[in-house]
């Protein structure tokens, strides 16, 4: 048993759901995921216990490129989100009906598969197909299950994937060239490099234009406002909850090791980058006029901290990145699913025409609540925990980082509060808010449950995490 | 030898198959005999006779050269197994269309297996006189004359050029045998005229790749002649010149100075982009397959910069171009089929009208594009890694922006197919069961040489 | 035992929030609320044993529940600390929240969303014991944020009108701004000791400074403070604290007045040995004290809302308290917060009480008279009053004169402003009781006829504030200071006794007689002039500048809301399509060259021919002819 | 024979043919009638049949004369087929300037 069964298992849910029909394919798909997520649960439990749950074996010989899945803590962890996001996203979507629907949650257990491969691979051009596949399911997801006008959506979704593509690109060069250098693609391998500084800014700088525009940084995230303004909600909470986390994931994983040099040099200039996206995002996100769309830019400034995190090199920094990574997915997810709930029954995102929803709905309201406020980063959920650290690694790069990071616990509260009290309080809306349906309770609760748990007890994330990054960071300081 | 034998044979057969009224039967029984053939292409492959010396030395089977006729052999099953509803208006010529494309590949596997540039050059003209034909198939069609016409003019001038181009070689060496050219070649003291004509016949290669800044003529050929003829020339005809410009390169063992370095790197970058921006705004999709194809050659003369890898890479890039290239021209013919033109409005709706149809050609655009786990991605994947590791960032650099516009008009299609609504309803696939087959098996194909690109790049090993 | 007991003290209260979150709809208003307050209750019961062992063994008690938060260089315990400290805090704020569950039974009886309400203020409860027995800072913190989320959520608990909804948002915030500072600071502690366990910080926080590390220390210093003027709304984070009254009564008696306020006060004592290394930072305290004590008191002086009028009083105790810590007398801040505890929660509630007698209206131009309908409360709230004015012999007089004391010892400018500050508090203490209770009422017919005293769930409370805002000052009269010694452990050697000298009398004199100016003024102006203030729009001059507050929310407004609103829709209307632009302009440029290759693509052979054959020139002459 | 090319030269001949065969490339480029461009274009192919038998005597090498007819019938295969083309060019449009043949563009 090793972690190809984990793909394999996904990919043939993915195959089982497109040709199960469309009337059992969000159930077969539910099944599948939550089957997957059952699984990963077993092997962490068989990583935990030092079974070697690896798969390497030879794929092309020439170039060389293996097809290796490596597991460590920040896989696994990495996995585990995708697993459990998986279930919970398809169950959140039982609400729509979907057009084709066999086709819609074959593409969501096919990004599933590629995410968990991106996460896995230790071989860099099977990562980068991962990475590349990823793309693929969410670009059709988006582009015809969206909503909105069909001509902005296409121009929004088309820009999407040809800008991440584009930066993904120069990720496939950097590759290539590292290629002709070790002779092999293996994540060993590659850190074992000796690269001159020259080498090492040009690596560091063409993954960087992956990573920026994925996860996004400013200024290279004009692509994301719209497209989870356009895209489905399902498509949106696997854009903001899981992909983008395959860009900070990659850059704890491939960018900072191989180019630990450029990495170290650059440190302020990208932190800085980060932050500004931080303030920049928060900013933005205190006007914005549709719900999701204001999630885009508060998603945009937890990232940018996250980013921020992993490039102080620090142990907290990792660290703190990957238990944000993870709060922030839940939340995230959460958080758009609250705004597809108050869509499907009030038809509407505009934050102007919702309101006094509180009267109407105290549970949804509650729920939702806990989730704003775990969104802010409240002591408690485990939002606080990542970034409390990532803050921490600021400061001890530099204090005036954790300072201007850290008015993002100032304006989020702004934002968000803002948000909330216009779209849920107030005098009692004119329309008829049904509260939340059984399956919506189960991915709320399921939601809080996690970011409150882990809030208080986050040990058990951390033993997972942090043996990984230290050897990462090992590999760093070399 | 035996393969150009018998490809000859089963076309002189077609002829006759007219007088016996066997035209029914036709399609059936040339594929039978092409996979037959395959087959013994496949064995001679086996057997290792590097060089044929029957035949004066003409032709000689090299791995290359088998890998290469595998691949034509393939290209043109697929090609006659869509003659049968492609040609169904064409009744009292059916059997010349066969005939005509098997000689077709007889001229390409000649040209990826001769030893003589005498049986170089019957084979290319053997190839370009049958293109011409189907070219100006469409008798009535002016646009089919007018391409026809085009090609024809253009073609011959550069057939002239190789001619010359031999000339010259032959005055500069006295032999017209590979073997002692590259024998003499290696040498000093041949006169000038042995590198113009090798540069001579070079540049009608390019010609006949359709690389800037000799490739005006290809979007117009392509978008005038029959869908299927253009299938042709933009699979197995660019194929075959490619190869043979391979072949030619390696066997005049062109010095590759730092000038001609240059100008490949000029032409690759040159053809890249103006193929990917012309492509940008065609409506017509042919054309605009047209000028990918010119991007595409542009990227396989990206190879020539690394040689000793390059037999290789070109071999997969073919196969993964080539393939894609049939099963999106399957799709076009299919839903362009009693259409008075090809424009990408036709696309449209076809997401809902024909799914499958639609993910073919999804999957074909996005091998094309370059998009793993489609062959695509790895063909560009080793073009760039090996150009990369002789140093020439710049046209990686250039590779990769084109690759990202070339992502721009694939999608238009996409795009039409999925986003927008059919605009009637008398979409009515015809028989589209055989295009269904060849899209679907060539994509497949494709596919599987992605997941497992060693199959291909095995085998010149 | 004791730690069960102690997770026991925690979580009971955040039991009857479970309660009333999940169950509350279901049972009773009556038994919603008693839950709520048994569970207070049950918490007081054991913070007095654990007071009653802490006096018979005088030692700590800490212990750790589990590991939380691990970063690089430190392990965070969810621990917690009971020592003197902490237990004294936890004795008046599970005490007083007992009371104001109490009152808020019948207070909020006809309230829909009761449970609602002591859910939250049960969960308040529960953060607040966080945060007094965190035995770290990040503990603490969390109680210290929760506690801010409390606040939001009573604030905005009338959750239909969007006014108060932006107080609650307003306060949180505000509230962020402060926490973000402590943050900062509790990163440089750690930073530079690797740890934040208070009580290995101590002894870190000296060895830092014997090694060099005083300007690490005095950062650290000021950014907890800021962190204190957020929670205990001192200058210039105060002005949420008077929009916090939109929220119910007891809540602002309970959050607003007693407990939650005095967190910056908590913390900064908590941390005194720090404080006592940064003398620069304790200056800056103590004048941010003594300003804010002027400033709110005068703001307070033309006040017509009477829980506007008490919250600025709050904010000017607040000051006074903060005056005290920077000059170092912990022990003295400590007495005020207890004694301010009692007095400001007894008036809170009474103007509760009098605001329930009239329905709703909090507006002093309107009431009148009501001594004689509400006598109870008038008394309760009359002893109050006298406290806090600081007469002889109420709790307030005690403290507040050794706080000024104090002043006077350290600082004669800072003793003087206190002094004024004092005085005008004792005059707008009594504005407030003679507009109130005296002369005729002024409020409608039919209010008139309603007017009725408190129900008895509503007194009981008062009438324990108000005794204990009588006898409150025992616990540190000059001579019989206990409670000095009581802190002695935390605050070890600090505290110096101020010998009752002719100095001392004298200074109590000064005190009792500016508290005697302040009310005869106010007699002499409410009520033998008979004033009543005007309406909003006939204030002129400064005292329309005082009565909006110096317009300090506006210049919040102008400098800091507005900007960043107007960045905000800069970003949004015009940087954002920008940027997007920039990206699309690559596109763009691709598709202009296309269109401009079209036109060479002209389908002329002549022109392709000739195009092939300069190709052809081209390559030859560079091959054979250039060099 | 040797002898009179000893005399004239090979280079000559080359000159001969490459003068021959620009003739034939700007016969191409400048005239617009079709078939004078096809006559052009049997131009630059003669003049490079003529040099062919000039390289065979040259090296006294039979081979290159049997290229020339290899070329020859080649060329005559190419211009049947492009005749057959410019006919049916000729009745589509009435014309065989190939000035005309503009409707694939852009």
């Amino acid at each position: 048993m090793n972690i190809t069964t984990l793909l394999i298992l996904l990919l043939a849910g993915a195959i089982v759901t497109l040709i199960s029909g469309d009337k059992l394919a969000s159930r077969v798909a539910l099944l599948f995921s939550l089957v997957a997520f059952g699984f990963s649960l077993n092997l962490l439990f068989q990583f935990n216990q030092g079974t070697d749950i690896s798969f390497v074996s030879n794929w092309i010989d020439n170039p060389k490129v293996a097809f290796a899945l490596k597991a460590d803590g920040l896989s696994m962890a990495m996995v585990l989100l995708t697993t459990a996001l998986t279930p919970l996203i398809i169950l959140s979507s039982f609400g729509n009906n979907f057009n084709n629907s066999k086709n819609f949650y074959a593409l969501v257990l096919l990004m599933s598969f590629a995410m968990i491969g991106t996460f896995l691979a230790a071989d860099g051009l099977l990562y980068y197909v991962f990475w590349e596949l990823a793309l693929i399911p969410i670009y059709f997801i988006a582009l015809i299950w969206g909503n909105g006008d069909a001509e902005e959506r296409k121009k929004a979704v088309v820009k999407f994937f040809i800008y991440t593509l584009a930066g993904s690109l120069f990720m496939l060069v950097g590759f290539a060239y590292l290629y002709s250098k070790a002779g092999s693609f293996l994540l060993e391998d590659l850190y074992k490099l000796e690269l001159s500084d020259n080498e090492q800014f040009w690596i560091f700088f063409a993954f960087f234009l992956a990573y920026a525009i994925k996860i996004p940084i400013i200024p290279f995230h004009t692509w994301q406002a719209k497209v989870y303004q356009k895209a489905p909600t399902v498509g949106t909470m696997l854009l903001s909850g899981i992909m983008l986390k395959m860009g900070l994931y990659s850059v704890i994983r491939w960018q900072l090791p191989i180019a630990p040099n450029a990495a170290k040099e650059y440190m302020p200039i990208l932190i800085g980058l980060s932050i500004a996206g931080v303030v920049y995002g928060s900013i933005v996100a205190l006007r914005q006029k549709d719900l999701k769309k204001l999630l885009a830019y508060s998603s945009l400034a937890h990232v940018g901290l996250i980013a921020a995190g992993c490039y102080t090199l620090t142990v907290d920094g990792l660290n703190g990145a990957v238990y944000q990574m993870i709060a922030h997915g839940f939340v995230i997810v959460g958080l758009f699913f609250a705004a597809e709930v108050i869509f499907r029954r009030f038809e509407t995102r505009k934050i102007k025409e919702l309101g006094g929803i509180r009267s109407q709905a105290s549970g949804f309201t509650s729920m939702f609540m806990i989730l704003v406020l775990a969104s802010v980063a409240l002591p408690g959920t485990y939002n606080f925990v990542g970034e409390f650290t990532v803050l921490y690694s600021l400061s001890q790069v530099n204090l005036w980082f954790a300072l201007i990071g850290g008015t993002t616990i100032i304006l989020g509260a702004y934002y968000m509060l803002r948000m909330f009290q216009h779209t849920m309080l107030g005098e009692t809306n004119t329309k008829v808010f049904a509260e939340v349906s059984l399956n919506e309770t189960i991915v709320f609760v399921v939601i809080i449950g996690f970011l409150l748990f882990f809030g208080l007890y986050p040990k058990p994330i951390n033993d997972l995490v942090n043996p990984a990054i230290k050897e990462i960071l090992a590999v760093i300081n070399r | 030898m035996q393969v150009l034998i018998s490809i000859v044979s089963l076309g002189v057969f077609c002829l006759l198959a007219e007088i016996f009224n066997l035209r029914k039967l036709l399609v059936p029984i040339t594929v039978i005999g092409l996979l037959a053939i395959l087959g013994i292409s496949l064995n001679l492959w086996s057997t290792d006779n590097s060089l044929d010396t029957q035949f004066s030395s003409m032709i000689a089977t090299t791995k290359f050269s088998s890998a290469f006729s595998t691949l034509f052999i393939l290209l043109t099953i697929f090609l006659i197994a869509m003659s049968d509803d492609f040609y169904k208006d064409h009744q009292a010529k059916f059997s010349d269309f066969i005939a005509i494309k098997l000689f077709l590949l007889t001229g390409a596997i000649a040209m990826v297996s001769f030893t003589n540039l005498a049986m170089f050059f019957l084979g290319i003209e053997v190839l370009s006189i049958s293109v011409y034909i189907l070219a100006a198939s469409e008798r009535l069609d002016v646009k089919s004359n007018e391409a026809g016409m085009k090609y024809f003019l253009l073609g011959s001038f550069a057939s002239g050029l190789i001619l010359f181009g031999i000339c010259l070689v032959y005055g500069a060496t006295g032999y017209f045998d590979m073997g002692e050219i590259y024998d003499l070649s290696q040498g000093v003291g041949l006169p000038v005229w042995y590198p113009i004509g090798v540069a001579l016949i070079i540049i009608g290669m390019l010609f006949k790749i359709a690389a800037a800044p000799f490739h005006f003529w290809a979007p117009d050929v392509y978008e005038g002649s029959p869908t299927l003829t253009t299938a042709t020339m933009s699979t197995l005809v660019k194929v075959a010149a490619i190869a043979t410009l391979y072949k030619l390169v390696s066997g005049f063992s062109v010095v590759l100075s730092l000038k001609v370095e240059n100008i490949i790197v000029v032409i690759s970058i040159l053809s890249m982009t103006i193929g990917n921006i012309m492509a940008l705004r065609q409506k017509n999709v042919k054309r605009m397959l047209a000028f990918s194809g010119i991007s595409h050659a542009g990227f396989m003369l990206m190879a020539f910069l690394n040689i000793a890898t390059a037999a290789n890479n070109l071999l997969y890039y073919t196969f993964a171009y080539a393939l894609a290239g049939i099963s999106a021209f399957a799709v076009i013919i299919m839903v362009t089929k009693n259409k008075d033109n090809e424009n990408i409005d036709n696309f449209n709706g076809l997401g809902k009208a024909n799914p499958l149809m639609a993910a073919v050609l999804t999957a074909s655009l996005l091998s094309m594009a370059g998009i793993p786990i489609f062959s695509g991605f790895f063909a560009k994947f080793m073009l760039f890694s090996d150009t990369m590791k002789v140093g020439y960032i710049i046209v990686v650099i250039a590779g990769v922006i084109n690759s990202i516009i070339s992502i721009g008009y694939y999608f238009k299609l996409v795009l039409a197919m999925y986003t927008k609504d059919f605009d009637n309803n008398e979409y009515k696939p015809t028989n589209y069961y055989t295009y269904g087959v060849v899209a679907v098996l060539s994509i497949v194909i494709n596919i599987v040489i992605g997941i497992y690109p060693s199959l291909v790049t095995q085998l010149l090993k | 035992m004791e730690m069960n007991l102690a997770i026991l003290l925690l979580l009971s209260p955040f039991v009857g929030f479970l309660f009333n979150v999940f169950f509350g709809k279901k049972v009773s208003k009556g038994f919603s609320g008693t839950i709520g307050t048994l569970t207070v209750v049950v918490s007081f019961l054991l913070s007095v044993c654990f007071f009653a062992q802490l006096n018979q063994n005088g030692k700590a008690f800490e212990f750790s529940l589990f590991d939380w938060i691990q970063v690089g260089n430190f392990k965070l315990n969810f621990g917690i600390l009971l020592d003197q400290l902490s237990i004294l805090w936890l004795l008046f704020v599970t005490g007083i929240g007992s009371l104001i569950h109490l009152y808020s039974i019948s207070y909020m009886h006809d309230d829909e969303n009761m449970h609602k309400f002591f859910a939250y203020l049960n969960l308040f409860v529960f953060f607040m014991i966080t945060l007094v027995v965190g035995s770290n800072l990040l503990v603490m913190f969390i109680g210290w944020e929760g506690v801010g989320l409390c606040s939001y959520l009573l604030i905005g608990f009338w959750y239909k009108n969007q006014d108060y909804n932006d107080a609650a948002k307003k306060a949180f915030i505000m509230n962020r701004v402060g926490d973000l500072g402590l943050l900062i600071g509790i990163f440089i502690l750690a930073i530079n000791l690797d740890t934040i366990n208070f009580t290995d910080l101590n002894a870190g926080v000296v060895a830092l400074n014997k090694t060099g590390g005083n300007q690490a220390l005095q950062w650290a210093a000021l950014c907890l403070f800021i962190g204190a003027t957020g929670k205990s709304a001192q200058i210039p984070l105060y002005t949420w604290l008077p929009d916090a009254m939109a929220g119910p009564t007891p809540v602002s008696a309970l959050i607003h007045a007693a407990t939650m306020v005095t967190a910056g006060i908590f913390m900064v004592t908590r941390m005194n040995f720090l404080f006592d290394l940064t003398p620069n930072v304790q200056h800056v305290i103590a004048i941010i004290g003594t300003i804010t004590a002027l400033v709110a008191a005068a703001i307070g002086l033309l006040q017509n809302d009477i829980k506007k009028v008490l919250a600025y009083s709050t904010v000017s105790q607040l000051g006074l308290m903060f005056l005290a810590l920077g000059l170092g007398a912990y022990n003295v801040a400590v007495f005020h917060v207890i004694t301010h505890a009692f007095f400001k929660a007894c008036l809170f509630l009474g103007s509760g009480s009098v605001i329930h007698g009239l329905h709703g209206e909090q507006d002093m131009r309107k009431m009148g008279g009501l001594r004689k309908a509400m006598p109870i409360t008038f008394w309760t709230m009359m002893i109050s009053t006298l406290a806090i004015a600081g007469i002889f012999p109420f709790a307030g007089f005690w403290s507040k004169d050794e706080i000024l004391m104090t002043a006077f010892h350290e600082n004669k400018t800072l003793w003087i402003v206190a002094s004024i500050a004092s005085i005008m508090t004792a005059f707008y203490m009594f504005r407030l009781m003679y507009l109130t209770f005296f002369r005729e009422f002024r409020g409608t017919e039919e209010q008139k006829n309603h007017l009725h005293e408190s129900p008895s769930l509503i007194t009981i409370p008062l009438v324990i504030l108000a005794v204990l805002a009588t006898i409150g000052g025992a616990i540190n009269l000059p001579g019989s200071t206990w409670l000095n010694h009581y802190l002695e452990p935390i605050l070890a050697g600090k505290h110096e006794e101020h010998h009752l000298g002719s100095t001392e009398y004298m200074l109590m004199g000064i005190a009792l007689v500016g508290a005697i100016i302040g009310i005869v003024l106010a007699y002499s102006k409410y009520i033998k002039q008979a004033f009543v203030p005007k309406t909003d729009n006939e204030i002129v001059g400064f005292s329309k500048t005082i009565y909006n507050k110096f317009y300090v929310d506006e210049l919040y407004t102008a400098t800091i809301v507005k900007p960043i609103n107007a960045l905000s829709n800069f970003f949004r209307t015009t940087l954002e399509p920008a940027l997007s632009k920039v990206v699309f302009s690559f596109g763009s440029v691709a598709y202009g060259l296309s269109s401009q290759g079209r036109k060479l693509q002209n389908g002329n052979i002549g022109l392709y021919l000739f195009v092939f054959v300069i190709g052809i020139c081209a390559i030859i002459t560079y091959l054979f002819i250039a060099q | 024979m040797g002898n009179i090319l000893n005399e004239i030269g090979i280079e000559n001949y080359i000159f001969l043919s490459v003068l021959l065969f620009c003739i034939g490339v700007f016969g191409v480029l400048y005239r617009r009638n079709a078939i004078i461009v096809f006559m052009s274009i049997e131009i630059m192919l003669n003049a490079v049949n003529l040099l062919f038998v000039a390289f065979s005597t040259y090296h006294q090498d039979a081979e290159g004369q049997v290229f020339v007819f290899f070329s020859m019938a080649v060329a005559a295969a190419e211009v049947a087929v492009g005749l057959a083309i410019l006919v049916s060019v000729f009745r589509n449009l009435g014309s065989i300037d190939i000035d005309n043949l503009k409707n694939l563009k852009g």
